[in-house]
Order: structure tokens, then C-alpha cells, then sequence
């Protein structure tokens, strides 16, 4: 392997890795020397010294990182996509209010065969994406929740009436 | 089985009737627009009863198109059906080539596919599809929603005890429709008995056929090799039998 | 922002996603001519050209993916072929909706010459490659599917007209 393939394929490697990882893993696993490993490594940190993704060295090893001085950005950018990833207990829950809405707490957690749907509700009240809706008129009167309008644009749909139907999935309801 | 040989390797692979048709026409270097009913239906059956000799699961749509097949076959030799005949040849002509460009587009996603997972993302992991991994709700939100749902319905319904789903036709039906044939004659043609029915019954009523033909209450003969399937009634034909035959699917 | 910080921080935030991204969304979260954005974009994809790591157009989005000329030593690295392999019936079924989008579940299987595509359209939703786009106005009123963004970023399309006319592959149409 030329100096050059050992650059790319080291940089390649580095980029596609979560971990920070040291001259030694990529020596002894592209069977090279060490000391040309570091210095592919070396010429890497050169390169991005003045970019927006910096080579640091990190635990022994090497890591890409984003440049401290654009941290701000990339924090809110991912923070702000987060927003839209959910547990798969919410969703579940979700998934049900917006096919039985109104609903108690109570039918919910039944219908998930759980003890209790109490703090993913609250969650969910929380993103706007559930409301309380009135009281269903049964002994203790408990609280009835629905989608709301944010809802629907979270998740593309004009009316809840676009919500796929179950038979196509093989279900019938 | 001349050719055999070879083609066992894909045969477990077709991806439906069409696609087993289109590999025969390649494999004899056919053009789709010249293709003999008569000879493809043969080379068609053959290799639908090796499929059946290695017992594999097949799936009803290859018995659909067998039926189809014969029936073109049998409006063939019928000089006031030749003009139907013409109609369902087209027909199947240009659901070939149709296909043909299917299978050239899948070639062509292949080959991006192939092309792209040539190209590795940040952070490219192991578990990459953890179960923990949050679901992001993308353009296909709803759907994801839908299917949560209806995980939540299929949970609740593996608790209740199964309801099997009856089918439009049972075999008890078919085989007692095949045996009403017989009652006043001695031979009908194949085609005769599916003559107007949809296209379950064409299934049921084939795979019924082979069922009594291989207990020998029923005889198969064809006047040559490519004609229409004639039915005679075998040796073990009688009503004790047709109840035996009966009761295994009940 | 200036021109410099701009670029900067466009590289960090697409170095650090793992999905691609459009010029729409980044000039929309940092609040900048999507023009510039594009700009910044271009200069990113001319500096990566010959490095280990490539700037892509996917998905009408921007992506940083590793050079597929040291595909080997990544993907041996990590163990790992491809994420997504296929069978060719659903293949074939992608094929369709790729191409003669939006069509319903009949047409397909009348295509595919079989009498059902529900158990693959249900795989493929799952997977995200397609999704429901509306009813067709006919008796019934069958779902019309059509294929995903995140069915171009598999597949490595930057649109649907990345897909080749079967004409320009010698094929008559």
C-alpha cells in the first residue's frame, strides 16, 4: 500500500468510526508499520487543523471531532433533530391515542398490557403532542387525551383520517 | 429432462410465474414475441412438476398461470376460439415484456445499491439497528404509527383463541364438483370444468385433478403431447373413494 | 456568519450526521441564503474530492461517505458488509414503485404476474423504502405507494431521475 491509499484509507477509517482509535489497532490491522501510520495521522491533523472537523488526539487514540469553535451550531442542529426521535413505548402509546382517541390512561395501559402510561403521557403532553379533552363520565372520572394539531403536522398528516388504514396492514380492528 | 441439469440451482429462486416463464424463454433463446403456447406450456408443466417432485412449497399463482396456459392451449386447437386465443397470447406477450423491463430496473437498483454500500456513514457501527436505537419520525411517521398500532391489536388477539379464516372454495366442494362431471359421462376436457369459474377454483380444481389422477379415479390422457388435458374416469373411480379423498382434507 | 465560519460550521454539522442533508434545511437552521449555503456546499465537495472521505449528493441532500476506492480495508475494519441486502422479488417490487410511482398494490401484483405483493409492500414499509401517498379515486379506493427519501439514501440516489431510462441502457421501452 503507497503512502497516499494508507492516507485515505486511514482517514476513511477514522471517519467512519465512534470511537477514538490508536496507531496501533490500524497498524497491526492494515498490517503496516507503526511509524507510517503515525504519519498518515500526522498529515491528517495537518489537513483538518483549520477545519470545521479537527483530528484529536483522544484516550491513547485519534478521534474526528467538529471544531470547538463551531460548537454551538452542530449541538442546537442535533439537539433540534432529536426532537423528532421518540422511545418505542411512546410512540406505542402514541400510536394508540391517535387510533382510539378519546381515551383514558387507564384504557391505554391495558390495551399496552402495562401498570401504568402515566409518565410517557406526561411526555407527550409536554411536546404538545397529546391534550386532555374532557372527562370520561365513568367512577372517577378520569381524563380523556387526544392527538393535537401539532400532532398531525409532526407526522405529515392533514386529518387523522389519513392515518393508514389497519387492513392494509393485515388487521382487522 | 434434457436440461435440468442446470436449472435446478435457480429454481428454487423464481420470483413468480412470470418470472420462471421469462427464464425458460431465455434459457432456449426465445424471442417473446415469437414464443410457441404450446411448446411453453410443455417446458412450463415440466418444470412445475419438478418442482413439485422436490417437494417444494409452490406457491398458487404458478398453478394460475398453468391453468392459463392450458386453456390457451385448448382455445388454440378450437378454430372458433382462435380469435380468443390471439387476444390472451397478446395479452400474456406484453405482460412478459413488461416484466422483462422489470427485471432489468431491478438490475439497475442492484447495481446502486451495490454502488452505495460501497460508501460507509459516520459512526458506522455494529448494532447500527439496536432495538434501543430511537425511531425517528421521518416522512413515514404515520406509517410507523399505524404498524405500532396494530402490533398492540396483534398482541391482544394472540390471547384470544385462533378463528381460521375459511377460504371461498374447500377441496370437498372441488372434489365433489369434479365427481357431479362424471356422473352422466365418461370423459370431460379440463377446460370444461373451470369453464367460467374465477381463478381460486382454477387452482383448487388443478391441484384436485392431479390429486385424483395420481390415486388413479381419475385418467389424464392428452391426444398428442401438447394437447388439452381429456379426463376418463379411472380405475378406482367410485363414491367410497371420492369420500376417502374427501375426508383427508377435513 | 461570514463566508469562512460559514463553511466551517456546514462542514461540521454534515460531518457529524449520519443521514444526508439539504441546503434547505441547514440555511433554515442557521438562517442564511440558502444560495450561500449551496456555495459552501460546493466548496466542501471540490476540497473532499480526492481524500479518503467524499463529499455525495444523495437523497437531493449533501452526505460525507467514505471513498469507495478504500471500500475494502472499512468495511473489513468493521467487520461489516452492507446493511441491506434483498431478495430479488423485492427488488423487482422496489423496481416498480420506483419507476411507475404512485401505483397500488394490484397493479404491482398484476405486474409481478402474482396474486398478492402485500406480505413485501408490508416489509418495505417497515423499512421505510416506500409509504402510502394518498387513495386512488377508483372503486375501493386502493393506496397509492411511492418510494422514500430515505429509499434514495440507500440505494445512493440524489432523485429519482438518477434512475437510468431503460433506452439509454440499449433496452427498448
Amino acid at each position: 500500500m503507497n503512502k497516499e491509499t494508507l492516507k485515505k484509507t486511514v482517514e476513511a477509517i477514522l471517519f467512519s468510526s465512534d470511537t477514538p482509535l490508536t496507531v496501533k489497532e490500524l497498524a497491526s490491522f492494515l498490517d503496516v508499520e507503526k511509524s507510517l501510520v503515525k504519519e498518515a495521522m500526522d498529515l491528517l491533523a495537518e489537513d483538518y487543523k483549520d477545519r470545521g472537523v479537527n483530528l484529536v488526539a483522544i484516550a491513547g487514540g485519534y478521534q474526528f471531532l467538529t471544531s470547538p469553535n463551531v460548537y454551538r451550531f452542530v449541538a442546537d442542529f442535533h439537539k433540534r433533530e432529536s426532537k423528532h426521535s421518540f422511545s418505542r413505548a411512546s410512540l406505542e402509546t402514541l400510536a394508540i391515542i391517535a387510533y382510539r382517541q378519546p381515551i383514558t390512561a387507564q384504557e391505554i395501559a391495558a390495551l399496552r398490557g402495562v401498570q401504568s402510561v402515566s409518565q410517557i403521557l406526561r411526555n407527550l403532553l409536554e411536546k404538545n403532542l397529546i391534550k386532555i379533552a374532557g372527562k370520561k363520565d365513568v367512577v372517577g372520572k378520569p381524563s380523556l387525551y387526544k392527538t393535537t394539531r401539532f400532532f398531525l403536522e409532526t407526522f405529515g398528516l392533514n386529518s387523522l383520517d389519513d392515518l393508514p388504514d389497519l387492513k392494509e396492514l393485515g388487521v382487522e380492528e | 429432462m434434457e436440461d435440468f441439469a442446470n436449472f435446478e440451482i435457480e429454481i428454487q429462486n423464481f420470483t413468480g410465474p412470470l418470472d420462471l416463464l421469462l427464464q425458460l424463454i431465455r434459457k432456449h433463446k426465445l424471442e417473446i414475441s415469437e414464443i410457441s403456447i404450446s411448446e411453453i406450456t410443455d417446458k412450463y408443466s415440466r418444470v412445475l412438476k419438478k418442482m413439485q417432485e422436490m417437494n417444494l412449497d409452490i406457491a398458487g399463482d404458478y398453478f394460475v398461470m398453468a391453468s392459463t396456459l392450458m386453456l390457451m392451449k385448448a382455445k388454440s386447437l378450437i378454430p372458433r376460439e382462435k380469435e380468443a386465443f390471439e387476444e390472451m397470447k397478446e395479452e400474456l406477450i406484453f405482460k412478459l415484456e413488461e416484466y422483462e423491463k422489470i427485471t432489468a430496473q431491478a438490475k439497475i437498483l442492484a447495481e446502486k445499491l451495490n454502488a452505495r454500500q460501497k460508501m460507509f456513514e459516520r459512526g458506522f457501527k455494529e448494532d447500527f439497528v439496536s432495538k434501543e436505537r430511537p425511531l425517528v419520525v421521518a416522512e413515514n411517521g404515520a406509517f410507523i404509527l399505524a404498524n405500532l398500532y396494530a402490533g398492540v391489536l396483534r398482541r391482544l388477539k394472540a390471547l384470544e383463541p385462533d378463528i381460521i379464516k375459511k377460504s371461498k372454495y374447500t377441496m370437498k366442494q372441488v372434489v365433489s364438483a369434479i365427481y357431479d362431471f362424471f356422473r352422466r359421462r365418461k370423459k370431460a376436457r379440463f377446460y370444461e370444468i373451470v369453464k367460467g369459474k374465477d381463478k381460486s377454483y382454477v387452482v383448487y380444481s388443478f391441484s384436485s385433478v392431479l390429486e385424483l389422477i395420481k390415486e388413479n379415479i381419475l385418467k389424464g390422457v392428452q391426444t398428442s403431447h401438447f394437447a388439452e388435458i381429456i379426463l376418463l374416469k379411472g380405475k378406482k373411480y367410485s363414491y367410497k373413494e371420492r369420500d376417502r379423498i374427501i375426508s383427508r382434507y377435513e
